[in-house]
């Protein structure tokens, strides 16, 4: 119940954003419609308690976005300069992430961040195929993910 | 309230129709309430033709705008006795398919969209805004498509494959007739397209623009050589759905025609000539298919292509006399083909096929059935004083008056053809001796019938025949009409001022 | 007024009855079908004295008067012969056939046809109004098709009963243009009232056309060469069809119609000459047919035909004689050809045969019927005292002073009569002379009624030679004038020794010789047979043969059951359209400024949408064309944003998103993509496709010169916030200027939405097919 | 230079000619991945062309547009791979 | 589709993206959107749920045939359209507007009306026909 | 570029028309589609090209001002762009359906509906 | 002052751009393709809508741009997801060059299940 109810004043303040009148009638209209739409859909939802995270949120959206411009950099050079350096693969990546929520932010944001793109997840949730540009060292490859991304969102999520 | 009489022969059809998907898993009801929204129907096409008739063309302004702004519903003497018509045959047919549907059929969608379909031709009649025309046609052709697959069996689905494109392309063709008036005029509104198409300096342009919208209607009406559609696919679905197609869908381009070449674009002398070419190949190319014909839904398709070689040959005379003789046929033509196709599937039961060789004994066997059908046979065939006759007096005598002696011999060939046509099928499936077939055991015969289920087959054809022997007998009641709306069409001050409020 | 509207429509009504009677109690009271002819002629006879004093009974009650189309009868001395004659001669054959056909299981049906036959051809002799004779007419036809096909499970009834309606059909078309015509140049319908402007016809403009038709309808009602052979196929019928149609009803009515606007033709000398010419050949050719036959009806058919002849042939003269002599012979023909009808029916029920080889000796069983037999065939060859003699003498009057060429005029007569003397004998006579042949068997006496009709049809012709007076007062006295507008001749029996006796007693003799040396036999009927390929009724056949395969031909080139060949038929049409106005109308405008104006992202839009459009038709991966029609549509959505229309990129972008969906979603079922089209079929494809996005190119570049004033625009600029209170005028107008339209658009897409929830998911049983 | 012209004379070419050269891309396939990875990226630019015109013409509405592009433009895409892993299922 | 990305990534979705559809019937008067538009994005993310979880599960959510909504948006439509004939003897069509403005939504009228009945025609449409198709394969 | 764009109408319509004559039904689809587009683009021609104007009323304004866009051919455009989906869709699930009883999608071998028999 | 940041911001956005365009056409596999271009096109874009917003600086249009960059970073990933598995399935070739690949022979071809490479040690399960 608090998570749905958590859930509803987070889309009511979506909705005031996307109309852009921040006032009580218009928040009041939004979590009417939110709830309808909530009960709408309710049946299959799985309930998460990630919204009250948000703080660790920003801070990750931070790290997010410098890894982001980062890879973007090095990716770039490659394309532009007429010879490739690549050495490109497919790695089972172990994964530690055990919710659908987890997995999927992972996998979404090893796929967003460059040189890297998630190809699947293994039926028993245990492997992350991920195509990779640069795979210099499979081992390697694997810890950068772990230390990096996979433990911040565990973060977040956990 | 009087003034909203115009839309409600669209209304009635369109809440019946959403009545009916409510009771979507209920077939009995359904028939129910398509039967009454049938009655209902003809009690308001009845009040509206009484008004039109004693007060003159009625128009009103949809939304409350003003002409041209809004769309215009105008109901003349013409779009209000289609609408009668229309819903007289609607009515029968809505009881014949009681028996001629199977409940799956019913459950799903049937009467609803049938109930649409009719809506759809209402709204054709009535609009008077080009491109609320075009919409009105694509009612009626997304229902006449789902009419003419559900079910489908691979003839059912090749033949709706033909129609599906062909009607499509027409559709696009008629479509591109209207962006073109739009750019040249910035209007859509008929009356007022009336008034400014003339005053537009390239009538070369203008007479180009009316050629592409003559293809495209020609399509639908099933003119000579945009006609293939109809014969592939008339043939294909349940009694009931043809009886509809044939008895209306065809004329619904007519009457566009009829339409759009008096009041937007009158006929120009090189059109004229095209359109008496057209129709007179069309009744040739009619006449020869259905006389080959070895199937009798087949015969009567292509005597549906024949006979609108009529209406479109009234149409190219371009006179009043000429007009009114199109007109009457269309009247005719309408109740007749539907009954025809509504016999054909009594046939068919009897039978248990719908080949002319498979037919035999009608007369000896069902003399009394015979002598109903025997009625709408031959008023197609024209036998005085039967429906069929009395256009042609009008239009031979047009044809006369325009100097036009072919197009009057082409009228003759017509008249002839079918004539001979109509005997083979009489000798053929009433006279001669019917051949001894293994009976299907999984088909029911009409001999097995129940006396209700053999009523909801006969009845609405007998209603159908009424209204033919009303049509034959009294006559002058339906030449009035047709005069009047001769006189209505040739001149288009009468719409214009209905339209804009001008007394 | 009513009384003669209720006479004329008695006969539909009473065929109603006794439909409604129904066929098991009928059977118990078949006279009571004779007394409707009966009835009909006494009332009609009551009519005699007073117009035989010259009086003109009318009946009018209006109709369809906004087309000048009324009940309006008129009952004149023309009209008078021929309602007694249908009904005098219908009362015969009423009663007649209560015993020809007795116990026949569809013998109310047959009374059925022919009281609406009856009342057809009353209808037609009465009219006044030239559509209602038409009407009549058209029913007559009908009628006849029934008769003639009444034996319906046998298959040449029905052939025969169809070449009959389709000879008759054509003439009565051809009469309705007539009629049309006529009432349009004299501005009535009114049969009467046309005769007020006589020979108006003759000169009129129309005049050949108006021939034309009169010709064609007269011609192939009464059987004329080359229209003459659906008459012996007509004898399919039962004999007393036969009797009805051939000597009083049916064909007579073409001669009725020549007589009736014989005034209207007044000195046109194309008019006559036609009608003396064909019907010369008619009776020539009938009459020399007759030599050939075997079968009783087959030798009457063709004596009718030559009959007929007789009858055109003397119109064509033109004199008032021949006129004269028309009327009375058709009075002559009608008596002893429904008697020996009715004589030959009676030997057929009786004996079983109609073939005059197989018959001889039967006066000894039919005595009573050998008397009729033979007093009609005496009327039949002129013998006197019947009326027949007086009948030839009126038409060897007549060809003797007839206008162009009387010796050969007289000679035709003379020749095609002695044909009709032999065939009257050999109807009339043959059967019932000689020894009676070992093959026919047992004969049994026949009913009363079925020696006693034929006796009093051949009983008139002696009665009426014997005073001709009243055959004068009766009819010709006022007919004559009323045709011709001069006197008619009197009628005598002996006008004194002149050369019209010599002739008639050449004709007499020559016909018996024949009779007596010419033996008919089925070998030489075989022996013409050979030359019927190049009868008109086989040269008929063979056309239709030839029509019908010419229009198989024509319906599959054309209707072949290839969608694409339909497709590609349309859009030649379209592409002709477009062409010739591009041709003939080149308004074209190309500013090559304005393609100088493009920018990069513009011709960056258009290479692509070029490009997608290429890449789409000619990809070979069915995939891959849905992928570039996306790309398409992206390239129209990015149009639509850069000229102002958000709404329309959006609606587009996920409509097209929608149906790629939808194709992603049917399409991983269908097989490969084939290349399956030739070469020369693409290349023509290509060729059109091409020059019709060229025309239409061009007309779109001609509209767009057009700059109208759009007021509606204007006024849904100004007024979609202050009425209508939106800012988004595109929505304004869907929901509201135009919320009509966008209303029907969701039924559209509901039906649709039907429409393939039904499509996929009903599946019919076996029985629900 | 304003901002409005920079946009028009500068921003705008550039994203043609990325356009262009996805698009070539969309052309050369040679898979029909390749072609969808192509229309995807496409429609992405798209956006963003719609967001730079919107500067360009002072309409804001036009943003709109560049959301329901990204709102739906992967329905598209996950519809090809559906296709594709039905179609190899059926072989 | 097996994919757990996506199942999880649609189901978050489905939300927001009606939300988002009823925006945009809202606005339509105004901005570009209406009942037509909005229609289509709630469909879609319907038919993007049912991609990734499977027709079945879509089904659940939904509670009824989506079939159900057409007949409901068009007796939605077909009143507003009617509404002035009966109240205010109107022709069909005419806009009725309720006086003071409404929170939110700005001028509520017949209009306003009739376009939710399209939105829920739409949703009803395309969700039937990809529906029915996806269950007949 | 009104020109230009004329022309491209009159491509769509060639290709459209090209792709119906195939035999596949597919194609014929397709062509189908393109045709409709360029029925489109043929209506927003027929309004006149603005470059950048959509028919919105400012926010502080009461009527559309100097140049815009003619909505009316954007309003029909739309309806008609709705209309064709219907149609579309019926269509393509007629193919489903054709292919499903006629177990081909090659137009020609559909020729048995006028055979005369 | 803010012009030439927004200004640059876009001209930022557009080299992304550009460089995912010439990146899809450069790429040797389809699998580096979009490697290059899912990021380097969502980058670009939210750099453009950042602009965007920073031009009109307005709530109501910062909210759908926020909006829109969310619903990007969300559904890229999928959308090279969805098909980068699709295409692995279907046999899109890798690059002569690639390395490894441990996917090989992961996925049942019927059914399309994916194994870890770990099930052994749990429940050996088999298929049928
Ligand atoms: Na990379
Ligand atoms: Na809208």
């Amino acid at each position: 119940m608090k998570v749905q109810f958590l859930l509803n004043i987070l889309l009511a303040i979506v909705w005031v954003f996307l109309t852009g009148t921040i006032n009580a009638v218009n928040f009041t209209f939004g979590f009417i419609l939110s709830f309808l739409v909530l009960w709408l859909i309710s049946s299959s939802q799985e309930k998460q308690k990630y919204f009250i995270i948000i703080p660790r949120l920003i801070s990750f959206t931070f790290y997010f976005l410098y890894e982001l411009i980062k890879a973007n950099l090095q990716v770039a050079a490659d394309v532009i300069t007429p010879k490739f350096y690549m050495e490109p693969g497919i790695i089972a990546y172990p994964l530690n992430a055990k919710s659908d929520l987890e997995i999927t932010l992972l996998a979404n944001v090893i796929t967003l961040t460059p040189g890297t793109l998630s190809l699947d997840i293994s039926d028993d949730r245990k492997v992350l195929y991920i195509h990779a540009m640069y795979v210099h060292d499979k081992e390697e490859f694997i810890d950068g993910i772990k230390n990096g991304f996979e433990k911040r969102i565990l973060n977040i999520v956990r | 309230m009087s003034e909203h009489l115009i839309i409600y022969p669209i209304i009635v059809h369109l809440i019946t129709a959403v009545l009916l998907l409510f009771f979507w898993m209920k077939p009995k009801i359904q028939r129910y309430i398509s039967i009454l929204g049938g009655g209902v129907g003809i009690v308001i096409a009845a009040l509206l033709f009484q008004r039109v008739w004693s007060s003159g063309i009625q128009s009103i302004q949809l939304g409350n705008w003003e002409a041209p702004f809004g769309i215009s519903m105008v109901a003349d003497t013409l779009a209000v006795s289609l609408i009668l018509l229309t819903n007289i045959v609607a009515f029968a047919l809505a009881i014949y398919s009681t028996e001629n549907m199977v409940s799956s059929r019913v459950k799903f969608g049937y009467y609803a969209i049938f109930h649409f379909l009719i809506m759809g031709l209402s709204g054709a009649f009535l609009t008077g805004d080009l491109f609320n025309l075009y919409v009105w046609f694509e009612v009626i052709i997304i229902s006449s498509f789902v009419l003419l697959t559900i079910g489908g069996r691979k003839i059912q689905i090749e033949g709706a494959v033909k129609y599906f494109t062909l009607n499509m392309i027409s559709s696009i063709i008629f479509l591109t007739g209207i962006a073109m008036v739009y750019g040249a005029t910035g209007s859509l509104n008929m009356a007022e397209l009336s008034r400014i198409i003339p005053e537009i300096e390239n009538q070369g342009l203008i007479q180009t623009i009316s050629l592409v919208f003559f293809i495209g209607f020609g399509v639908k009406s099933g003119v000579f050589p945009l006609y293939f559609w109809l014969p592939a696919s008339y043939h294909t679905p349940p009694a009931a759905v043809s009886a509809l197609f044939a008895g209306l869908l065809t004329k619904v381009g007519i009457y566009a025609m009829l339409r759009v070449f008096t009041l937007i674009f009158p006929l120009g002398e090189v059109n004229q000539i095209i359109l008496m070419v057209i129709a007179g190949l069309t009744m040739f190319f009619g006449g020869i298919g259905a006389l080959v014909q070895k199937d009798i839904l087949r015969v009567f398709s292509y005597l549906i292509i024949c006979h609108i070689g009529f209406m479109v040959g009234g149409l190219s005379l371009f006179t009043e006399v000429a007009i009114v003789g199109a007109v009457m046929y269309m009247f005719h033509d309408i109740i007749v083909k539907a009954t025809l196709y509504m016999m054909g599937g009594v046939m068919f039961r009897i039978f248990g096929s719908t080949k002319l060789r498979n037919m035999g004994g009608l007369m000896d066997n069902y003399p009394r059935l015979s002598l109903l059908f025997a009625i709408p046979l031959f008023a197609l065939v024209g036998i005085p004083p039967l429906s069929g006759f009395w256009p042609k007096v009008s239009l031979f005598s047009a044809s006369y008056t325009a100097g036009e002696i072919a197009m009057l011999v082409m009228f003759i060939f017509a008249s002839l053809i079918t004539l001979v046509i109509i005997a083979k099928v009489w000798n053929k499936s009433f006279s001669k001796d019917a051949p001894k077939l293994e009976r299907k055991s999984s088909f029911k015969y009409f001999e097995d019938f129940s006396f209700s289920e053999k009523a909801a087959y006969v009845v609405p054809i007998i209603i159908l025949v009424g209204v033919t022997l009303y049509y034959s007998f009294f006559a002058e009641h339906f030449q009035l009409v047709a005069a009047r709306i001769g006189e209505e069409l040739m001149n288009t001050e009468h719409y214009y001022n209905a339209v804009f409020g001008i007394k | 007024m009513t009384v003669f509207l209720i006479v004329i429509l008695s006969s539909f009504v009473f065929s109603l009855l006794l439909f409604g009677i129904g066929q098991k109690t009928f059977q118990r009271m078949t006279w009571f079908a004779a007394l409707l002819p009966i009835s009909l002629f006494i009332y009609f006879s009551s009519f005699a004295r007073s117009i035989m004093d010259g009086e003109v009974f009318n009946f009018f009650t209006s109709w369809v008067p906004s087309l000048g189309i009324n009940l309006d009868f008129r009952l004149d001395n023309l009209a008078l012969l021929f309602t007694l004659l249908i009904t005098g001669v219908g009362s015969i054959v009423f009663l007649y056939t209560t015993q020809y056909l007795k116990g026949h299981p569809k013998l109310m049906r047959f009374y059925v046809f022919l009281s609406i036959f009856m009342g057809a051809m009353l209808g037609l002799v009465t009219s006044n109004n030239i559509i209602t004779l038409f009407i009549f007419w058209e029913l007559t036809s009908i009628s006849s098709f029934f008769l003639i096909s009444f034996n319906n499970t046998e298959s040449p009834s029905r052939k025969s009963a169809i070449i009959a309606l389709t000879i008759t059909g054509l003439g009565g078309l051809a009469l309705l243009a007539f009629a049309v015509l006529a009432a349009q140049i004299t501005g009535t319908l009114s049969i009467s009232e046309m005769l007020q402007s006589p020979e108006v016809f003759a000169n009129h403009q129309y005049s050949v056309i108006l021939m034309v038709f009169i010709f064609l309808a007269a011609f192939t009602k009464s059987a004329q060469f080359p229209f003459h052979f659906w008459l012996p196929g007509a004898m399919k019928a039962p004999t007393p069809v036969s009797t009805y149609l051939h000597s009083a009803t049916m064909v007579k009515a073409g001669i009725y119609l020549l007589l009736r606007f014989t005034p209207h033709f007044q000195n046109n000398s194309y008019f006559f000459t036609t009608l003396l010419i064909v019907g010369a050949i008619t009776m020539l050719y009938a009459a020399f047919q007759t030599l050939f036959k075997t079968d009783l009806k087959g030798i009457l058919a063709y004596s009718t035909i030559g009959a007929l002849g007789i009858m055109v042939f003397l119109i064509g003269i033109g004199t008032t004689s021949s006129i004269t002599a028309a009327i009375v012979f058709i009075v002559v023909h009608a008596l002893y050809k429904a008697s020996l009808f009715l004589v030959t029916g009676t030997i057929d029920h009786q004996a079983g045969t109609r073939d005059v080889t197989q018959l001889g000796g039967l006066r000894k069983v039919l005595m009573p019927l050998a008397i009729a037999g033979f007093i009609a065939a005496l009327s039949s060859g002129g013998f006197p005292p019947t009326i027949g003699f007086i009948g030839k003498d009126l038409i060897y009057e007549a060809t003797l002073n007839g206008g162009l060429n009387p010796t050969l005029l007289t000679t035709m007569a003379v020749l095609t009569n002695i044909l009709m003397v032999f065939a009257g004998l050999l109807v009339g006579v043959k059967p019932f002379s000689g020894k009676k042949p070992e093959a026919l068997g047992e004969i049994k006496k026949p009913h009363f009624l079925l020696w006693f009709m034929p006796m009093i049809l051949a009983a008139l012709s002696l009665l009426f030679g014997l005073f001709p007076a009243m055959v004068e007062a009766l009819f010709t006295k006022n007919i004559t004038p009323l045709l011709t507008g001069e006197a008619s001749p009197h009628l005598a029996i002996w006008h004194g020794f002149n050369l019209i006796i010599l002739l008639s007693a050449i004709t007499i003799l020559g016909g018996i010789a024949i009779y007596f040396f010419w033996k008919p036999s089925h070998k030489k009927e075989s022996g013409m047979l050979k030359f019927d390929a190049f009868a008109p009724k086989s040269l008929a056949l063979k056309f239709a043969d030839l029509f019908q395969r010419i229009s198989y031909f024509l319906t599959r080139t054309f209707q072949n059951g290839y969608l694409r060949r339909y497709v590609l038929i349309i859009l030649v049409l379209l592409t002709l359209v477009f062409g010739i106005h591009v041709f003939i109308n080149p308004r074209i405008f190309l500013e090559l400024k304005e393609i100088k104006a493009l920018n990069w992202n513009e011709i960056v839009i258009l290479a692509m949408m070029l490009v997608s459009i290429i890449f789409t038709v000619f990809t070979k991966s069915r995939l891959s064309a849905i992928a570039g029609m996306g790309v398409l549509g992206y390239t129209m959505c990015l149009i639509f944003v850069f000229y102002g229309a958000p709404d329309l990129a959006m609606t587009q972008f996920s409509i097209d998103t929608l149906t790629v969906i939808l194709f992603v979603l049917v399409l991983y079922r269908l097989p490969k993509y084939l290349k399956l089209s030739n070469r020369t079929n693409r290349l023509r494809d290509g060729i059109i496709a091409t020059s019709f996005g060229t025309f239409l190119a061009l007309t779109i570049i001609e509209i767009m010169n057009e700059n109208p004033i759009k007021s509606t625009t204007q006024y849904y600029a100004e007024n979609a916030y202050t009425l209508a209170k939106g800012k988004n005028v595109v929505n304004v107008i869907l929901v509201d200027f135009r919320g009509f339209d966008t209303m029907i658009e969701i039924v559209v897409l509901s039906i649709a939405a039907i429409g393939v929830f039904a499509l996929l998911k009903l599946h019919l049983k076996k029985h629900e097919k | 230079m304003s901002i409005e012209d920079y946009l028009t004379y500068i921003i705008l070419p550039l994203l043609s000619t990325s356009t262009l050269l996805v698009f070539i891309r969309f052309l050369m396939g040679p898979t029909l991945p390749d072609r969808v990875v192509a229309l995807d990226l496409l429609i992405t630019i798209g956006i963003s062309i719609i967001a730079v015109y919107s500067i360009v013409t002072k309409r804001p509405s036009f943003l709109d547009i560049a959301m329901i592009f990204a709102l739906i433009a992967f329905l598209s895409t996950v519809a090809f791979s559906y296709y594709l892993e039905k179609r190899k299922r059926n072989e | 589709m097996k994919s757990l990305i996506l199942k999880t990534v649609s189901t978050t979705l489905l939300p927001l993206l009606i939300l988002f559809s009823v925006f945009v019937l809202l606005r339509g008067h105004y901005l570009p959107g209406g009942g037509f538009i909005g229609g289509l994005i709630a469909a879609i993310a319907f038919i993007l749920h049912a991609f990734a979880n499977g027709l079945t599960q879509t089904r659940k959510v939904l509670r009824m045939h989506p079939g159900f909504l057409i007949p409901i948006g068009l007796s939605i439509a077909i009143l507003s359209a009617l509404a002035p004939i009966i109240l205010t003897g109107d022709p069909l069509m005419t806009g009725l507007w309720y006086e003071k403005d409404i929170a939110i939504l700005g001028k509520i009228g017949s209009a306003l009306f009739f376009d939710t009945g399209v939105y829920l025609v739409v949703i009803g449409v395309c969700l039937t026909i990809i529906f029915t198709i996806s269950e007949s394969v | 570029m009104e020109i230009l764009l004329a022309i491209m109408t009159g491509i769509l319509y060639a290709a459209g028309i090209y792709l119906i004559l195939r035999r596949s039904l597919v194609k014929l689809i397709i062509g189908i589609v393109i045709l409709g587009n360029g029925v489109n683009l043929l209506i927003f021609l027929m309004g006149g090209l603005v470059k950048g104007r959509p028919p919105l009323i400012a926010e502080d304004g009461k009527m559309l001002e100097g140049i815009f866009a003619d909505p009316v051919p954007q309003a029909l455009i739309l309806t008609a762009i709705v209309i064709s989906f219907g149609l579309q869709s019926f269509a393509i699930v007629l193919i489903k359906r054709a292919y499903k009883v006629l177990k081909t999608d090659d137009i020609d071998t559909m020729n048995k509906t006028d055979d005369i028999k | 002052m803010n012009d030439i940041l927004i200004m640059i911001i876009i001209s930022l956005g557009t080299l992304f751009i550009l460089l995912a365009a010439i990146g899809l056409l450069r790429m040797p596999d389809l699998y580096l393709r979009m490697s290059v271009t899912t990021k380097a096109a969502t980058l670009g874009v939210g750099l453009i809508l950042l602009g965007l917003a920073l031009y009109y600086m307005e709530t109501s249009i910062t909210t759908r741009v926020i909006a829109i960059i969310v619903f990007l970073l969300l559904t890229a990933p999928i959308s090279a997801h969805v098909i980068g598995r699709a295409a692995y399935f279907v046999g899109v070739p890798m690059w002569k060059k690639t390395k490894i690949d441990d996917l090989k022979g992961m996925y049942n071809t019927k059914t399309h299940d994916l194994m870890s490479g770990f099930e052994e040690e749990e429940k050996p399960e088999a298929e049928d």
